[in-house]
């Protein structure tokens, strides 16, 4: 089972784990990325390319399946703008196993900060700036490419 | 062919959408951006380093040397960064 | 923070969670395993030491929080009689970034396999039978020597 | 010195804990392993193979060559299985 969301809408984590348990797994992993409130960022606003960033997101769900036996993947990617403390982004994945579980969580959200079209801006009151890729990001990705 | 731009590319542009027909010439994607920044002040600004540059074709990433071939679909934007 | 528990009652997800966000976290990592109904199981038993157990936990946390940059670790253990579907074990990691929480929680469930002193046994219907260690969890217990 | 028993060792001796005073020729874990399993068929049948068991001293995991020292507490049970 795959569920992909972009939405401007908070995310809300509870029913989406009790989803991934109820896929039968013995082990479900997630990552939540949360919006933080250092350097003085009050907001930060996300954009994305409409029409493509689902089809990246599956793509790389589908990627995932393929690669480890899992009963569930669930990427959920939140847009717009949001305050310190809220969720921007959340993996999770359910396998029999924790090693697939684990795995294919870290993998899914090294691959997604290289391979889906966001763009992220930091907000300092009413001045924005555009956040600029690290480098650890291309270095994580690519060692998933095995 | 329709043109999108997001983030500082965008930004810089003044639109995120635009629609243009490039002459022959412009074989790949590189091409492209070179002609692209000679329609105005805010193309010039947005894409005078192409090493800051990514591309999709037809919702696709490809590197900036890809050919155009059938592209329907072409957005220029800055390394992305979410998650 | 560390928070550690061991109890009969089952584990929630929600407030877990929210508590390790809101240690300014950007990341949060998170594991839980739940009890599979595969080969005829119809409950799991926990039994563990007590008094030693929470002693163990609070080690590994505290050896993940030496280890890492972290802002939070939260393990929870499940101990009684659970049936399909119950959630025996949550690990919760929340750091500035991604890599760390991901890195501690796979570290935490691969060492509370090895070093914390639970029992499983299995219950098919009114026959029981205790769980043999899978050589597997020591291999992953391992490679995190380094 | 106090003894605990975990999982089958428990259900094997019978008892989950009693309180021994073993000879001073037991030195160390496996002594005192061969030491118990002659005190009735129960324990026999829980500490025939030490290969088996794990212990703990003080609850401080230990190998089965640990010296008993001043123990106070020493558990003896199969591997672990949580999580």
């Amino acid at each position: 089972m795959i569920r992909v969301s972009i939405d401007p809408a908070p995310i809300e984590l509870a029913l989406e784990l009790a989803a991934l348990e109820a896929r039968g797994a013995g082990g479900v992993a997630s990552f939540t990325g949360v919006v933080r409130g250092d350097g003085g960022v009050t907001a930060l606003e996300l954009e994305h390319y409409l029409g493509m960033t689902e089809d990246a997101l599956c793509t790389l769900a589908e990627a995932a399946m393929a690669r480890w036996s899992l009963f569930g993947v669930t990427i959920l990617h939140r847009v717009g703008r949001m305050g310190a403390g809220e969720r921007i982004v959340f993996i999770g994945t359910a396998a029999a196993h924790r090693r697939e579980a684990l795995d294919a969580c870290a993998y899914l959200i090294d691959r997604l900060k290289t391979d889906a079209p966001f763009w992220k801006r930091e907000w300092r009151g009413d001045s924005a700036t555009w956040v600029e890729p690290r480098s650890s990001d291309a270095e994580a990705a690519e060692r998933w490419q095995a | 062919m329709d043109l999108l731009y997001f983030a500082w590319v965008r930004e810089a542009v003044g639109v995120g959408h635009e629609t243009v027909d490039p002459p022959e010439a412009v074989r790949d994607v590189a091409d492209l951006v070179r002609w692209l920044a000679t329609r105005s002040p805010g193309h010039a600004a947005a894409l005078a380093d192409p090493a800051r540059l990514r591309a999709a074709i037809d919702q696709r990433f490809v590197p900036l040397d890809a050919p155009l071939g059938d592209a329907r679909e072409v957005a220029l934007f800055p390394p992305v960064t979410g998650g």
